[in-house]
């Protein structure tokens, strides 16, 4: 069977949540990997979440928030845009692959694009193949 | 050895013996120690070997102190022994609370380690192939050696800890201060702090009794690198644009590096309650950077490179990415 | 928390939900999750009925944490949190799971589409057993509102407002009321003066004693939340001088409307290098001037109106401008009145004719003999200057489809029936009121349906076109509807605020005033004697960003604490 | 069928270390093996790690003697920045360098080796201990050990900011200088160290000397090497344990080589054996030869006995006169007997005391010209000091970036490695006799050979591998999904 990998969506209450409602309502199906959690912005989004998601066993992180401008605190997604690169240098020294951990902006009226995020995100990942920390984690039960 | 006296060890695992100087560095209070307790073993300091430990009933030690990680069988042996043994456990300095900075290895290729140790490394015996084994058979004789595990761990990774001491090394007053509150609790003079706790250290992060100034502004449009620049020894190294981990760093130290011109790196690990150091120092340096660009903010960031060394400098073990099982 | 009892309730939404998600299924694995008391699915939760079983179950299973997997928590989070309140429960003890907008529309695989709905119910129980019970605040709602934008909506607004005994100030940029209306000539469909409607309304609003009316003015800056807004407008003053006033508010309206498209932009109409190709507005001017000619002052023979000028079209404007195709059939009419025996050819796409008297006036239009040609989207009809041997100014070819034939129109006058798009400053007021534009650049309602003159912030409504393309009746139906929702708010004098926002916990603080500057609403203070910082709670917006940014974990965000997303976290992944 | 004897783990050293020893059918000595069991990737774990921090990163590999660490890090990075050093900011580092031997020196002479000797060798395990030897010379002595130990740590502490993990120091000098408050705080200690110097010398004295079984120990116990002597010394071929250039002499008093620190690689070699992760330096033009004694050997001490043979005075008045006594009593310079380190220790601490006392009189040291901030990356560095436990190298390149691209280390314990094998299978030879079992004093004097050479197995363990060659495969389900390997 093949490996059907496990995604953690942190999405903005005001563009993000709304533009993946959107999907719903305009019917556009997409991959169900993705579980959504709601914050009120990505500004919320500690890095935490994210490492405590990997560690959990997801396989890959998808953070979503409002386009550049158009953020609903106004300035709120500029603060997850300058987190992001540190955060991927972080992950890439801890051996996460560049894809599994991805930040995109999507508008309350960007339905169609969202679902098309996950599609792309989840093949991506499934490529990939289960995450380097649950790999880790067999590697100490097989020294057991 | 008198009944009345408590029973203790200490011991390092992967460790420098920092933390053991640090003890001794209590100076009289050394003497305090010896009347109270027999110590047991202290492989730096006195002459009790490994069988004297394994002959012990179990809990028969009330505590042993354990410094330095896990990074070979060696040191979880002695690990699980010491645990079997003392009714307190005491995970003492960084390593043995966050793994520290020896856990740094856990960011390098495995491979890349055997290479440059052997096979790259300018003063190496020309033309060199032998590695070290776990067995070896010299006429006749078999020597062993311990065995290397894939990375390192922190302690509680391993054995089930009831206290952390924090500091590379701890400081020596608050490794005092520690002791002795075990020591009370353990002789009923006063009340256990709850099983988990961080001893020796304040509740809250280092900025709280450092003496730089620090402004409403936090912003840098770069940063600068400890040799980069003289900097100003009044002002919040963060707002000079050199990385500080004090902010996220649970005070403790005396503030010993800022208050010498050197920043934080963070040994005391995160402030209470905080998961991560490296993602809170993260989002603490995010802050500061003053772009809304994406590629300024690239550009801003080429300014300070290799973060996670900063992130987590004595806490890489303790990542959520490091996920362990070998409990 | 050990005696923590959680009502879970699964909704079928009608077929909605059921007939992807096993919602059964979703109860079975539920029902095995710590403090989980009882578990059900019901037809439709929202309803009576299904809010009554919910209330009943908080009764008998003395429950006090509820989920909800429903539809999203923007639907009915306020519906179901109401009825936790008469339960006698703490509104902020529900939590929704969304398996309908994020799970049930949007997969086909019962299966995978059930797998996804337990994790995210289950996410919900682990989340709502650590939610904490919140008070709502309640603040004085100052009754004074600012209407931005003095056209038809704002006018229309700001009257029912005053009318009601509450003070309006009305900032319009320009030098005087009326808008875009102002620029008609009569109105459609019954052809009666836009001009005569207007000054009625000018009049009063300038004459009214509640009313300030704030000509070539700007608004700087918005602070503070609703029911307390503090309003910076510029207004020029009479040296010429500009001058800053600071208006206390509880509300906004903003109706700044829209502008016409750049018919330019269209080359292959001419516009700009034919002289008598010219937009509907220009037409407007000639009309109210009661002249209509040529640029070379001839009365036109042949006049051609074209559609769908900038609308309808992935190259410009994808949406239809809406009044468009009413306002060319009102030029056939005012065309043929203004110059007698003048042939009118109506060249479009579709007739938009819905809306009242409508359909009455299409007919109407073609029995006075205009010609109607259509035309396939983006096959534009293609003008020519004529030759001289010609009796016309110009030729149009039009691939008529009606007919199937390519058919050759002469015209001495061509009215390019010029669309509604955005003002350029329309990311400008975005930001001032801190309200969102869809892709087009028009506002956004908080709800397309059930909530379209509301926005996503509080005490800030949008009427008129600057919300999307509408004609008058639209615009002041719209307007007047937002003058109502605040009379509401201002009859009841108090206003209920949020009760989520950011806490300090001064215990942990160490004053290294990272997030001071983090603030866009200025709500974190630095007490300098204490050197800790605090969040001034009315102000706080509850973004979260000082929580995630807070490097010792001393910030707290009310109903989005660390651990409430930690344990969801955890329940999306178990 | 052989019987094995362990010493498990070694103790009153820094760091990890285990002896077994195999017995022949008759019970004598067959063979001894050394091991050292402890590994911790240092010189590949600071790969990428910005340059400038180094010397707050490679101190963790020793806690005991960090700060010889953090100087010839220090060092090695300036290197990497074209060498520009404030003038004062040498002065300070010598000066602070001087106050950690004298804590180090302390510390071993009175925790790790005086029990030995103020005790005895066969005192009971339980007792034999700095705590012992508290109670066997009273608790003033006791507390002037204590205290003195503590203010050469404090001395650090207030002229770098923080002693046991040392900071301080940034490429072009040092992060603070020293002001005149704190030289007057230190000022009174610093002589109170140089007396407690020539204390610990009387006392040594009294104890040892005064002891005709102790001096026939050290002087014609099996406790003797003939292998050669390595050191830093400054132009006057005195002892300079910040600067200078690493002399070698062979067990006769004849020069064999001197380098610089650049020159380090094209001298010195590291042989390796599979039984143990320590690695054996010996000197590269002659070769490994095994682990032979004799004047044409290539093996090499460096050691404090070690550094005083191939000095040919001290530095100091005072130290000098102690250097003089105790050449003379061991029969003349240079000397074998290895247990005479303890007493070169002493030696050594009043040359450190006596060079404090002159930096505090120095005008010039609570200057502020402290660092310059450097101009270039030049991209590799050497930097040689002696840390107590022998001559420490460390060789770093950098990118342009100042990133660090590779590091190499060789600590001053790892010098000794192969003589500690040689001579630890000497005593247990020579102290073991067929058919009698032998008990724990006796095996106490066979870690007396090491503890003379103040090992210190932190420092020596870490530039080794953090691996061994190790394979796991994951199956799931029954099938592999997924394997590591670890070369070599």
């Amino acid at each position: 069977m093949t490996f059907e990998p496990k995604i953690v969506g942190f999405l903005c209450n005001w563009c993000s949540y709304t533009g993946a409602d959107l999907a719903g309502t305009s019917r556009i199906h997409y991959a169900p990997n993705v579980r959504i959690i709601r914050v009120m912005c990505s500004a919320r989004i500690d890095p935490t979440f994210v490492l405590k998601a990997l560690h959990d066993g997801a396989d890959g992180v998808l953070i979503c928030g409002c386009h550049p401008g158009d953020c609903h605190y106004s300035e709120g997604n500029y603060k997850m845009m300058r987190r992001y690169p540190l955060l991927k240098s972080l992950l890439a020294d801890y051996g996460i692959e560049d894809e599994r951990v991805r930040l995109e902006w999507v508008s309350a009226s960007e339905g169609q694009r969202f679902a098309d995020i996950v599609n792309d995100m989840t093949e991506r990942v499934r490529a990939l193949g289960p995450s380097p920390v649950k790999a880790a984690l067999e590697a100490d039960l097989a020294e057991r | 050895m008198a009944d009345d006296k408590l029973q203790i060890a200490i011991y390092w695992g992967a460790a420098c013996g920092g933390c053991d100087v640090s003890i001794l560095d209590t100076d009289a209070f050394i003497l305090e120690i010896d009347k109270a307790a027999d110590i047991r073993l202290w492989p730096i300091a006195t002459d009790g070997k490994y069988k004297d430990i394994e002959a012990l009933a179990d809990g028969e030690l009330d505590v042993a102190i354990m410094s330095g990680a896990v990074r070979n069988s060696e040191n979880e042996r002695m690990a699980h022994l010491l645990r079997q043994k003392s009714k307190v456990f005491v995970a003492y300095g960084s390593c043995a609370y966050m793994g520290g900075i020896p856990s740094l290895a856990n960011l390098v290729p495995r491979e890349e380690i055997i290479k440059r140790a052997y096979l790259s490394n300018a003063s190496l015996e020309p033309g060199n192939t032998t590695v070290p084994r776990p067995r070896t058979s010299l006429n006749g004789y078999d020597l062993e050696l311990p065995e290397f595990y894939p990375r390192v761990y922190k302690l509680d990774q391993v054995v089930d800890v009831d206290y952390y001491v924090p500091g590379c090394p701890p400081q020596p007053g608050q490794a005092q201060i520690a002791i002795t509150a075990l020591v009370q609790a353990l002789t009923g003079q006063a009340e256990a702090p709850p099983k988990g706790s961080v001893v020796g250290a304040y509740e809250r992060a280092l900025c709280d009794d450092c003496k730089r100034t620090k402004a409403e502004e936090k912003k840098v449009k770069r940063f600068y690198r400890p040799w980069e620049i003289m900097q100003d020894p009044e002002v919040c190294l963060m707002e000079q644009g050199i990385l500080c981990a004090g902010s996220a760093t649970r005070s403790g130290c005396g503030v010993r590096c800022p208050d010498s011109g050197i920043p934080c790196r963070g040994c005391y690990g995160p402030a209470p309650g905080v998961v991560d150091q490296g993602a809170k120092l993260l989002s603490a340096v995010a802050s500061i950077i003053d772009s809304k660009v994406a590629e300024d903010i690239d550009e801003i960031l080429l300014t300070l490179p290799d973060f996670t060394s900063f992130a987590n400098r004595y806490s890489v073990a303790a990542s959520p990415l490091q996920r362990s099982h070998r409990r | 928390m050990d005696d923590l009892k959680i009502g879970v309730f699964v909704c079928n939404c009608g077929t909605n939900i059921a007939k992807v998600i096993d919602c059964d299924a979703v109860i079975d694995s539920v029902e095995r999750l710590p403090y989980v008391a009882v578990a059900r699915t019901y037809k439709y939760m929202c309803s009576d009925p299904g809010q009554d079983m919910i209330q009943a179950d908080i009764e008998e299973y003395d429950l006090d944490r509820v989920v909800v997997a429903a539809c999203s928590p923007r639907m009915h989070e306020p519906t179901f949190r109401k009825a936790l309140q008469k339960a006698g429960l703490n509104p902020y003890f529900l939590e929704m799971a969304n398996i309908r907008e994020q799970c049930s529309w949007v997969h086909d695989d019962p299966v995978a589409a059930t797998e996804k709905a337990a994790a995210l119910t289950a996410a919900a129980v682990m989340r709502v057993a650590h939610h904490e019970a919140l008070e709502r605040r309640s603040v004085d709602m100052c009754p004074n509102t600012l209407i931005i934008g003095g056209g038809i909506a704002g006018m229309s607004a700001a009257l029912d407002l005053a009318d009601a005994g509450n003070r309006v100030y009305l900032a319009e940029r320009s030098d005087h009321l009326g808008g875009n209306v102002a620029r008609a000539d009569l109105t459609a469909p019954y052809l009666d003066s836009a001009r005569d409607m207007l000054t009625e309304r000018v009049t009063r609003v300038v004459e009214h004693p509640n009313i300030d009316v704030l000509l070539e003015s700007q608004v700087r800056k918005v602070d503070g939340f609703v029911g307390n807004f503090q309003t910076i407008i510029r207004a020029k003053a009479d040296d010429g001088a500009p001058s800053d006033s600071v208006y206390d508010v509880g509300s906004i309206i903003v109706c700044t409307g829209y502008k016409e498209f750049d018919a330019s932009r269209i080359t292959h109409y001419g516009y700009g290098k034919l002289p008598n190709v010219v937009t509907s507005f220009e037409l407007e001017k000639m009309l109210r001037a009661g002249r209509v000619t040529t640029k070379e002052g001839k009365a036109p023979q042949y006049v051609a109106i074209i559609h769908c000028v900038g609308s309808r079209n992935l190259e410009f404007h994808a949406y239809c401008s809406r009044v468009c195709c009413m306002t060319a059939l009102k030029y056939a009419h005012e065309v043929k009145s203004a110059v007698p025996g003048a042939y009118v050819s109506d060249i479009y796409i579709d007739m938009h004719a819905f809306g009242k008297g409508m359909e009455d006036f299409y007919r109407r239009s073609s029995e006075i003999k205009t010609l109607f040609l259509m035309y396939e989207k983006n096959d534009y009809p293609v003008i020519r200057k004529a030759d001289a041997t010609d009796d016309c100014d110009m030729l149009i070819e039009v691939n008529e489809t009606l007919s199937g034939e390519t058919i050759e129109m002469p015209a001495d006058l061509v009215v390019l029936m010029v669309g509604m798009e955005a003002r350029e400053d329309s990311e400008e007021v975005a930001h001032l009121v801190n309200i969102s534009r869809d892709k087009d650049g028009w506002f956004i309602e908080s709800h397309p349906k059930l909530d379209p003159v509301a926005t996503t912030t509080d005490g800030v409504y949008i009427a008129g076109a600057c919300q999307a393309p509408k004609d008058i009746p639209d615009s002041v139906a719209q307007a007047r509807a937002a003058a109502a929702r605040i009379l509401a708010r201002t009859a009841l004098g108090r206003i209920d605020i949020d009760a989520v926002f950011a806490e300090v916990d001064e215990e942990k603080c160490s004053g290294c005033r990272m997030c001071n500057e983090l603030c866009p609403y200025v709500a974190i203070e630095f007490d300098a004697e204490k050197r800790r910082s605090h969040v001034i709670s009315a102000l706080c917006k509850a973004c979260g960003a000082c929580v995630a940014a807070c490097p010792s974990g001393a910030i707290t965000a009310r109903h989005f604490t660390d651990k409430q997303i930690f344990s969801e976290i955890e329940g999306v992944l178990a | 069928m052989t019987t094995q004897i362990s010493i498990d783990p070694i103790t009153r050293l820094e760091g990890h270390g285990k002896i077994d020893i195999f017995l022949d059918d008759d019970g004598a000595v067959a063979d001894t093996f050394f091991q050292i069991p402890e590994l911790r990737g240092f010189e590949r774990f600071v790969v990428g790690r910005p340059i400038e921090e180094l010397p707050r990163i490679v101190t963790r590999i020793c806690g005991v003697c960090p700060a010889s660490h953090h100087m010839a890090s220090a060092k090695a990075v300036d290197g990497c920045f074209g060498g520009e050093v404030a003038p004062l900011a040498h002065k300070l580092r010598d000066m602070y360098y001087q106050a950690h031997f004298i804590h180090s020196h302390i510390a071993h002479f009175y925790a790790l080796a005086a029990p030995d000797f103020v005790l005895g060798p066969n005192a009971d395990p339980a007792t034999r201990n700095v705590l012992g030897v508290v109670h066997k010379v009273g608790l003033e002595i006791g507390a002037a050990v204590i205290g003195s130990r503590s203010k050469a740590q404090e001395i650090q502490r207030i002229i770098g900011g923080r002693n046991t993990q040392d900071i301080w120091c940034l490429p072009g000098g040092v992060a603070k200088g020293l002001k005149p408050e704190e030289l007057e705080q230190i000022r009174p200690w610093v002589d109170e160290l140089y007396d407690f110097t020539q204390f610990s010398l009387q006392l040594f004295r009294d104890v040892v000397l005064g002891n005709a079984g102790y001096v026939d120990l050290i002087v014609n116990g099996p406790y003797t090497l003939d292998v050669h002597n390595m050191g830093v010394v400054d132009e006057n071929n005195a002892p300079n344990f910040y600067d200078g250039q690493v002399r070698v002499v062979d067990f006769e008093g004849n020069e064999i080589c001197r380098y610089k620190a650049e020159e380090y690689a094209d001298f010195v070699a590291e042989h390796v054996e599979s039984w143990t992760y320590l690695k054996f330096p010996y000197l590269k033009k002659r070769g490994w030869k095994g682990f032979v004694e004799g004047l044409d050997t290539s093996l090499y001490c460096a050691t404090p006995l070690a550094r005083l043979n191939v000095a040919d005075r001290m530095a100091t008045p005072k130290a000098q006169e102690a250097f003089e006594e105790m050449f003379t009593t061991l029969g003349g310079h240079p000397s074998r007997a290895l247990l005479a380190n303890h007493w070169a220790r002493l030696v050594e601490m009043v040359q450190n005391a006596e060079t404090l006392k002159r930096y505090c009189d120095d005008p010039e040291i609570t200057g502020t010209e402290f660092r310059v901030v450097p101009q270039q990356v030049t991209g590799e560095g050497f930097g040689i000091v002696e840390a107590m436990r022998g001559t420490l190298t460390h060789h770093y390149t950098c990118d342009d970036r100042a990133m660090c691209t590779s590091a190499n280390l060789i600590v001053g314990t790892t010098n000794n490695n192969a003589p500690i094998q040689m001579v630890t299978k000497k005593v247990a030879s020579s102290l073991i006799k067929p058919g009698k079992e032998p008990d724990q004093g006796i095996l106490n004097m066979i870690e007396m050979a090491f503890r003379a050479f103040d090992p210190c197995y932190s420092c020596a363990t870490h530039s080794l591998p953090g691996e061994m060659p190790l394979q796991v495969d994951v199956f799931k389900g029954g099938e592999l999904y997924r394997e590591f390997r670890r070369c070599c």
